[in-house]
């Protein structure tokens, strides 16, 4: 209880901290967006026939003839009354194309996340428990071919081989075969609401759907996880606890998960958390690659169409999320380690 | 390097051969990367359009390309680029992420402090999304692509060389050295960075392959290098988009190069840390 | 009551590990036995193959370790054939472990009830809440104050001494019959290692459980021990009750050990035998300075205090006076300040109140960070606790040696640069051929010799010494002391000598200070200070010392 | 619920082995739905808003009817929109006055809107007076034929409907055909105007009020828009209701897997394939493939005349001659469209008035190295050559060509790739000096091409000429009625065109429609997007 009790106090004290953290990448991303040489109001005055006049209205629209400081304050303005601006290239509000996305996005890197780690712990516990073996270096270099190969490539290779050549997979056009009608939003992943609908059909065709693009993150994603749990579970198995528990006789499985693995798996918890925010942010190329409707693919096409308010959007968020990730990796650090609690 | 070490070298590679496989694959890209517009047989960059998009064959091993050029030319005549991109970016982010991390690291304090909350802030970005911004907006330039990069690794390195400053500062020879007349700055560059270099070079031969990863991830979204320079990314990137229509080299070739430098990198990185890995010493 | 069949058995062992200098051996044939209940010491020095020994007992040596020869009978079964699987059964069972480094030794992350209740169920099929009643009875056996509240609590929320109580009761909690303690008290505190040390005695009495006592400590094997072997470099080079070990030692190696131990009454001077006195250069001595009164002291403590940034005081109101040429000892135990005392006075750290005078002048106005810059910086040097950190890795020792030489007396590289680091390691007997050696490649006698040239290279007037001999083993330590102390008569130089070793102290020191929680107890001339204690805490931190001589007063192990 | 769970997951193993199984049974369905895949997307419903992309545009043509369309002629045997025929669309039919400033339209009794009001001319005024009077794109497009004002449109009688013009414009007509003049619902669109929002712009852009042959049954936008049939619209050309009764127009960035969709039949119909992929799904013969010249359009190459060295002519003549035109058209479209380069101008003139035309250009490096010489630049210079992320698929190749081929004549170039925003900024603020770019007009005529994309200093043109006399025969050739002398001012501003060469036309690439085999009707329309109306499946 009052481990829980301090660990609480220590996330929100971590979470308190890393507002000056929020709000400095909020301003940080609002200047470059108007270091980007591109005006958003000539690129999307782009009607054939369009002229000085539209592209003011534009300006105009976006609030773009005001001075920077100013935008800036009332971005800042907005921003704290939770209105994210518009964006130009799909017409919406970005809090809505956002908040819209961002379950797609998700729900792709958890499960991304999931498969990586599932292969990742036993993996890279196979190779610590037998250094130097064969199976060491097996490991050692499936992650390495697994982090070598771009995610656009090998996105590419899976939809040719399983979709074209094979037709084992489904079109690679987002999160759902297009026939299939979607289940009830409650959570906004597909996985979940087609169970909690009980459409069993469904929730398969969104697993089909699904399983090549996270596999293509997880491929990428594989090594750093792998290469930390061997690394920490090499420390475990040869730390004196361990040795302890060997002398008063306990068990080979217990030895190996109750005392050296869980010992192991804190650094995981916090490479864990590390690799989730990157994948979310950079499964822009997989998101594209697989049409699949998330934030990051969003953020690209706006970057590059200088539409300023979703890339801010999308970097707050991802900020956020990376926040919102810290801490949920300091409160399980917090749980699995009564160490911390005192820290 | 002490000749102990060597031979610890050689004790590591005799039980990892895949480490002295890298080892050797790296020196043959640093070959290539060097004499690369020496040894090939076309120039990578004249065009010859009736002799586009051939299959491999005798004369061209790796086939041509949309604009007849020799891809094997192209392949190999990038190898200096793409090592230039990621050993300059790479470099650059380690030699200021050392000096930045280690300061921090050894004084504590508000220093230390206000480095970490901007550390924060980089890292709460969506780096690759980070990278695209400034490439877009620096333009698309190889300068650019490489502080993009450099940037987006400059807090890891932060961190790393913070965190290992930070268990020698009590150390006694940091003492030592201070009560032999070094001040708190000599004490730092010249004692406690060069001993946190090895752990850092592990990273950076890692990084080397990330940073190779990472351009061709911009090229592949057209924030890459200017055309028609050479460069694996641009080549994987294009080639990925004639793997429907079955002109498979265009990708295949590219993407086996950059596949294997960055593996070579990976692999290398690894046993680099068995070797300097204390625990792994005695 | 001894057996007539011995309970363990070690014939010719041999132990052999793979190293990348290709196979070492560690242990090189010995054979030992021991009785059901008897207890046994094992001493030797680092790198005597004495834990060795202990790990090949139990099986429980590191992957690159192996059994290469001999043969361990344990109740007429050979351990060195064992199955995995009968190697788990008798583990905790029938033969346990405790180790050095209790912390560690502990799952941190696993409440010490669990982990003995693990170790209870790995024997006994019985449920778990009942596993955790016996927990609960064996925290209770191993002393430990609020066993319930105790169940709960992680490794980190307990002190050390503590911890190896809860390794204790694991170790014992399937009642085996031979317990071996692997160095069970080395990084405790002197007096948290005798009630330890007295539990454990207490305990395998009260059990008739069968002993071995794996130690560097002479003293601590002498006091628990009835029959102790001694190892030397794998080898086991005698063998005798603890008395007559002490009284008359056989072989040289012993006699060096025995010598070299310092006691209550030893004078630096005897701590060597004749063999080893050719390390250092026969330069005669010059008779001990004696202050002369009315000289201004040399340096000068006042009101002294130092708190953290957290809060903590890690120095209250500390003051003191060192005389020219005069060694002064400053003892504690971990946590007392005495580390923090002597870096403020090197000007490594700032105090927050109280003044410095060095010959007069004040240097603690000058910041610790600027104080490299200051003229005192090369009066006042210091030789830092463990050789193996105090020297950069990349310098050689030539480059350690001179580094001072340069920075402080401006020194460039060159003939005369040569000469003085060649002087400098000559007076503290370090071979010449071995300055071009980097850390790695020497002893930790020679490293501490080169942290010693380094600290008198600039020919200062105080030297700080922080635990100089902590780290090192007992006949390397015989040898640096004697070093110090005729580099202190030669150069008339001032000590600060800090340690907890109240036998080092004593012989090192005309006065000493102890120090409790950041305040001074009690000080005084050393001799009288030890001999007659005048606070219940300097009292007890003597008695907790294990002596040699005891053995004769008749205080032996076995339920004290 | 636990135990049915995992059922279900037994139940995922043994259906992996049939699942492809299970798509059949929705084949009655797949067989009445037409899937449209993209590389763009569908950002808004009203093709007015700012921003509106030509996908938006498409699917306004389906959910809003115009007064009138376009017909369709066939060119080299290949269907594609007519300009010169209009027909009535809501209108049922329409009268010009013989002095040309009067039109009168008749509506369509039946016409009804997709809540079951019917169509009245009052609609139809509140529509045009929104589209000339709110600021929204179809402002400029209805100024091109001489609509300006709100006032120019007269209610007559609930079906009848007329608008004044100022002069003769025979772009006045063609241009109520166009994406932007939409007829909307007033009734409803009021509904949700507001105090700022007069015109329910911010309203109209998700939702549609409209008469179209489809209704929005789901609108993602940047990912997806189903629409499902009008059944009570019968404004096609042969009076019927469309032929789909659901269309799904999805974006696939990625335009390999577009390939792969159609090819494997998941998709009905992909106009914006690489020239690579068209190319290889043609030889392969399983799918139609129909690729027409966008009329409309062309690539060019084109100089900033403000700039030097490009302010010399004969250095842009130089370039004109230096460009390895064949190979261009060979790697980067791959041969597929219509050539503007190697043609023979027989003395010298211009054959026709139309454009774009053939220019007789080649590649010759003598002649191009002796423009260079006359111009002051015997050893060349050096320059940037940029072009947007969006075309690197064909502007690639080409740029790699032109840069090899002009430093023979000692041009040095550097290639500079520009995110499309940046593009544009640039394009605008007149600050890049050599780049390629393409162009259309939906309402092609010689005048109108070259007043906006020939005059002005404006953002269309491209090249920044200011030519007087250029600017002079273009305006007066807008009012020509007689079409010999239309022909004639035309045949003048391409001399001039061709002797100036503020920018090099290269081709007008195809555009390369791949449909399932079974697909018919399909027409090159105007806004060079599928017209989802026109398709039917066999």
């Amino acid at each position: 209880m009052t481990t829980l009790g301090a660990t609480a106090i220590r996330a929100a004290r971590r979470f308190a901290s890393s507002l000056p953290a929020l709000f400095g990448v909020l301003i940080f991303t609002f200047l470059l967006m108007r270091v980007l040489p591109g005006d958003p109001a000539v690129f999307f005055a782009s009607g054939p026939n369009s002229g000085k006049e539209e592209i003011e209205t534009i300006r105009k629209q976006m609030g773009l003839d005001k001075p920077v400081p100013q935008q800036l304050f009332l971005y800042l303005y907005d921003v704290g009354r939770g209105n994210l601006g518009r964006s130009l290239m799909t017409g919406q509000n970005v809090t809505k194309d956002l908040r819209e996305r961002l379950p797609a996005s998700l729900e792709l890197t958890f499960s991304a996340l999931l498969i990586a780690l599932v292969l990742a712990i036993p993996l890279g516990v196979l190779a610590a428990l037998k250094p130097g073996s064969l199976i060491d270096h097996g490991v050692r270099l499936f992650c390495a071919l697994g982090v070598c190969v771009p995610t656009f490539v090998s996105g590419l290779l899976l939809i040719y081989i399983f979709y074209y050549l094979f037709g084992v997979s489904p079109d690679p056009t987002g999160r759902v075969d297009i026939f299939t009608t979607l289940p009830p939003a409650h959570t906004g992943f597909l996985l979940i609401d087609f169970a909690l609908a009980g459409d069993f059909d469904g929730w398969w065709a969104a697993f089909k759907q699904l399983i090549l693009p996270a596999c293509t993150m997880a491929l990428f994603v594989i090594a750093p996880l792998a290469r930390i749990t061997r690394a920490s579970m090499l420390a475990s198995l040869g730390s004196d606890f361990v040795r302890t528990a060997r002398s008063v006789g306990l068990s080979w499985w217990r030895i190996i998960v109750t005392y050296a693995l869980r010992n192991a798996i804190l650094p995981v918890i916090t490479i864990a958390g590390i690799v989730f925010s990157t994948m979310l942010g950079a499964n822009v190329l997989v998101e594209k690659v697989f049409s699949w409707p998330g934030v990051a693919s969003y953020a690209l096409d706006a970057l590059l169409s200088s539409d300023y308010a979703p890339v801010q959007g999308f970097v707050l968020l991802m900020a956020s999320v990376f926040v919102i990730v810290n801490l949920v990796v300091d409160v399980l650090y917090g749980i699995a380690d009564p160490r911390i609690s005192i820290g | 390097m002490s000749s102990a070490t060597l031979q610890h070298a050689a004790f590591i590679l005799r039980g990892n051969p895949i480490t002295g496989i890298a080892a050797i694959g790296a020196s043959l890209l640093i070959f290539v990367g060097i004499f690369g517009p020496w040894i090939v047989p076309y120039d990578p960059i004249a065009s010859n359009v009736q002799n586009a998009l051939m299959p491999p064959s005798a004369a061209h091993w790796a086939g041509t390309d949309q604009l007849g050029r020799d891809v094997f030319s192209r392949i190999i005549v990038a190898a200096q680029l793409d090592l230039a991109i990621a050993v300059s970016a790479v470099g650059i982010s380690f030699a200021l992420g050392a000096v930045i991390g280690a300061l921090c690291g050894y004084s504590g304090g508000k220093l230390d402090r206000a480095v970490g909350r901007f550390v924060d802030v980089l890292m709460a970005f969506p780096l690759f999304v980070l990278a695209m911004a400034m490439v877009a907006a620096l333009g698309n330039r190889v300068e650019n692509i490489v502080i993009a990069t450099a940037i987006i690794n400059l807090p890891f390195y932060i961190r790393f060389a913070r965190a290992e400053v930070n268990v020698r500062r009590n150390l006694g020879w940091v003492e030592a050295a201070r009560a032999c007349g070094d001040s708190h700055v000599s004490v730092v560059l010249r004692f406690l960075l060069p001993n946190v270099l090895p752990a850092m070079v592990v990273q950076m031969s890692l990084n080397l392959g990330w940073a190779i990863i990472n351009a061709a991830g911009l090229s592949f979204i057209g924030l890459g290098v200017k055309p028609p320079t050479p460069e694996w990314g641009i080549m994987v990137a294009e080639g990925a988009r004639f793997i429907s229509t079955g002109k498979w080299w265009l990708v295949a070739f590219p993407g086996l190069a950059l596949m294997l430098a960055v593996l070579c990198f990976n692999l290398l990185g690894d046993g680099l840390r068995d070797i300097l890995d204390p625990r792994q010493r005695t | 009551m001894t057996t007539p069949k011995p309970l363990l058995n070690i014939e010719n062992l041999h132990v052999t590990f793979s190293t990348r200098r290709g196979p070492v051996e560690a242990v090189r044939g010995i054979s030992l036995s021991l009785a059901e209940g008897e207890t046994l010491g094992i001493v030797g020095e680092s790198g005597s193959g004495k834990s060795v020994t202990g790990f090949a007992m139990t099986r429980l040596l590191d992957a690159s370790g192996k059994i290469s020869g001999g043969r361990i009978n344990f109740r007429d079964r050979d351990i060195t054939k064992m199955t995995s699987a009968s190697l788990r059964e008798m583990h905790g069972s029938a033969m346990a472990m405790i180790f050095q480094n209790p912390r560690g030794a502990l799952n941190p992350i696993r409440a010490i009830g669990q982990q003995i209740a693990d170790a209870i169920l790995a024997h006994r099929k019985i449920s778990a809440s009942e596993a955790r009643a016996q927990s609960l009875e064996l925290l209770r056996a191993v002393k430990i104050r609020d066993p319930e509240k105790r169940m709960n609590a992680y490794p980190h929320e307990l002190s050390g001494g503590m911890c190896q109580r809860v390794m204790i009761a694991m170790a014992i909690s399937s009642n085996p019959a031979l317990l071996i303690a692997d160095e069970p008290t080395t990084g405790l505190d002197v007096t948290t290692q005798k009630v330890v040390m007295d539990l454990l005695a207490s305990i395998a009495a009260e059990r008739g459980m069968a002993t071995i006592l794996i130690t560097h400590d002479l003293g601590l094997a002498a006091r628990y021990c009835r029959r102790v072997v001694v190892m030397e470099q794998g080898r086991l080079v005698e063998e005798a009750d603890a008395l007559t070990l002490f009284r008359s030692p056989q072989h040289s190696y012993t006699k060096r050990l025995v010598a070299a131990s310092p006691t209550a009454t030893s004078r630096v001077e005897d701590l060597v035998s004749d063999d080893d006195k050719l390390l250092v250069p026969a330069i005669p001595l010059p008779p001990p300075p004696k202050p002369a009164h009315g000289t201004p002291p040399l340096l000068e403590v006042l009101n002294l205090v130092k708190r953290f940034e957290d809060g903590t005081v890690g120095v209250a109101n500390f003051s003191m006076a060192i005389a020219p040429g005069e060694s002064v000892g400053l003892v504690g135990e971990s946590g007392s300040g005495k580390s923090t005392t002597s870096r403020m006075i090197c000007r490594l750290l700032d105090q927050t109140e109280g003044t410095i005078n060095f010959s007069g002048q004040s240097i603690s106005h000058i910041p610790a960070r600027e104080f490299h810059r200051a003229p005192q910086r090369r009066e006042i040097q210091i030789v830092f606790q463990d050789p193996n950190d105090s020297l950069n890795p990349r310098f050689n020792a030539f480059d350690c040696i001179a580094h001072p030489l340069i920075r402080l007396l401006g020194m460039r590289n060159g003939a005369a640069l040569k000469q003085r680091v060649a002087e400098c390691a000559h007076r503290v007997g370090l071979p010449a051929d071995l300055l071009e050696r980097f850390p790695h490649q020497l002893s930790g006698g020679q490293k501490a010799r080169i942290g010693i040239a380094r600290a008198i290279a600039c020919r200062p007037k105080l030297l700080v010494l922080d635990e100089p001999t902590a780290a090192l083993d007992v006949s390397v330590q015989a040898v640096v002391l004697q070093l110090l102390d005729r580099l202190r008569r030669e150069d008339n130089l001032a000590f600060l000598f800090v340690s907890h070793d109240l036998n080092v102290v004593r012989m090192m020191c005309q006065r000493t200070i102890v120090l409790r929680n950041g305040a001074i107890v009690e000080q005084g001339e050393s001799h009288a200070l030890f001999d007659n204690p005048q606070t219940d805490y300097t009292r007890e931190l003597v008695d907790a010392v294990p002596h040699i001589e005891m053995i004769a007063a008749g205080k032996m192990a076995a339920g004290a | 619920m636990g135990l049915m769970y995992s059922k279900q997951m037994l139940g995922a193993a043994a259906a992996l082995a049939f699942f492809t199984a299970a798509v059949p049974a929705k084949a009655q369905t797949r067989a009445e739905t037409l899937r449209y895949v993209t590389g763009a997307a569908v950002n808004t419903l009203d093709p007015n808003i700012p921003g509106s992309t030509r996908e938006a545009f498409a699917v306004s043509l389906s959910t809003y009817d115009r007064l009138v369309s376009f017909g369709r002629k066939q060119l080299n045997g290949k269907w594609v929109f007519d300009l010169d025929t209009i027909r009535g669309e809501l209108a049922e039919s329409f009268d010009v006055s013989p002095d040309g400033l009067k039109i009168t339209f008749k509506l369509r009794k039946d016409a009804t809107f997709q809540d079951g009001s019917p169509v009245t001319a009052e609609d139809v005024k509140w529509s045009l007076d929104r589209a000339v009077t709110a600021k929204i794109l179809g402002k400029a497009q209805l100024l091109t034929g001489s609509l300006t004002d709100a006032s120019q449109f007269k209610v007559i009688d609930p079906t009848t409907f007329e608008v004044t013009l100022p002069q003769p414009d025979k772009l006045a007509l063609p241009n109520l055909a166009t994406v932007y003049p939409i007829i909307i619902n007033s009734k409803v669109a009021k509904a949700h105007a507001t105090e700022e929002d007069p015109w329910a712009q911010a309203w109209l852009k998700e939702n549609t009020a409209g008469s179209g042959a489809f209704i929005i049954e789901q609108f993602k936008p940047g990912e997806q828009v189903i629409l499902k049939r009008n059944d009570a619209w019968n404004r096609g050309p042969d009076g019927k209701q469309a032929f789909f009764k659901r269309l799904i127009v999805q974006s696939v960035p990625e335009p390999a897997t577009r390939a792969n969709l159609v090819e494997k039949g998941d998709a009905d119909i992909v106009i914006d394939l690489q020239a690579s992929d068209a190319q290889a799904l043609e030889a392969k013969g399983k799918l139609q493939v129909i690729s027409t010249p966008q009329y409309n359009a062309l690539t060019f190459i084109s100089m900033n005349n403000q700039m030097a060295p490009f302010d010399k002519p004969d250095v842009r003549r130089a370039v004109a001659y230096a460009l390895p035109y064949d190979d261009m058209f060979k790697a980067a479209l791959f041969g597929r469209g219509a050539p503007l380069f190697g043609a023979t101008w027989a003395d010298s003139k211009p054959p026709s008035g139309a454009f774009p035309i053939p220019q007789p250009v080649k590649l010759d490096l003598e002649k191009a190295k002796a423009y260079l010489k006359a111009a002051g630049y015997p050893d060349g210079f050096s320059t940037t050559f940029s072009f947007n992320v969006g075309q690197a698929a064909t502007a690639e190749p080409m740029a790699a060509l032109l840069k090899e081929s002009l430093a023979k004549i000692g041009i040095k170039v550097d290639i500079q790739k520009l995110p499309d925003a940046q593009m544009s900024t640039q394009i605008t603020e007149k600050k890049l000096p050599f780049f390629t770019e393409g162009v259309v007009a939906w309402l092609p005529s010689t005048d109108y091409f070259y007043r906006n994309f020939y005059t002005g200093n404006q953002r269309w043109n491209y090249s920044s000429i200011d030519n007087a006399e250029l600017t002079a025969v273009a305006q007066k050739a807008r009012f020509e009625a007689d079409k010999a002398k239309y022909e004639a001012d035309g045949k003048v501003l391409n001399a001039m065109n061709f002797d100036l060469m503020p920018q090099i036309p290269l081709w007008q690439p195809s555009q390369d429609a791949v449909m399932a085999s079974n697909l018919t009707g399909y027409t090159y329309q105007f806004h060079r997007q599928v017209d989802y109306r026109d398709l039917s499946r066999k």
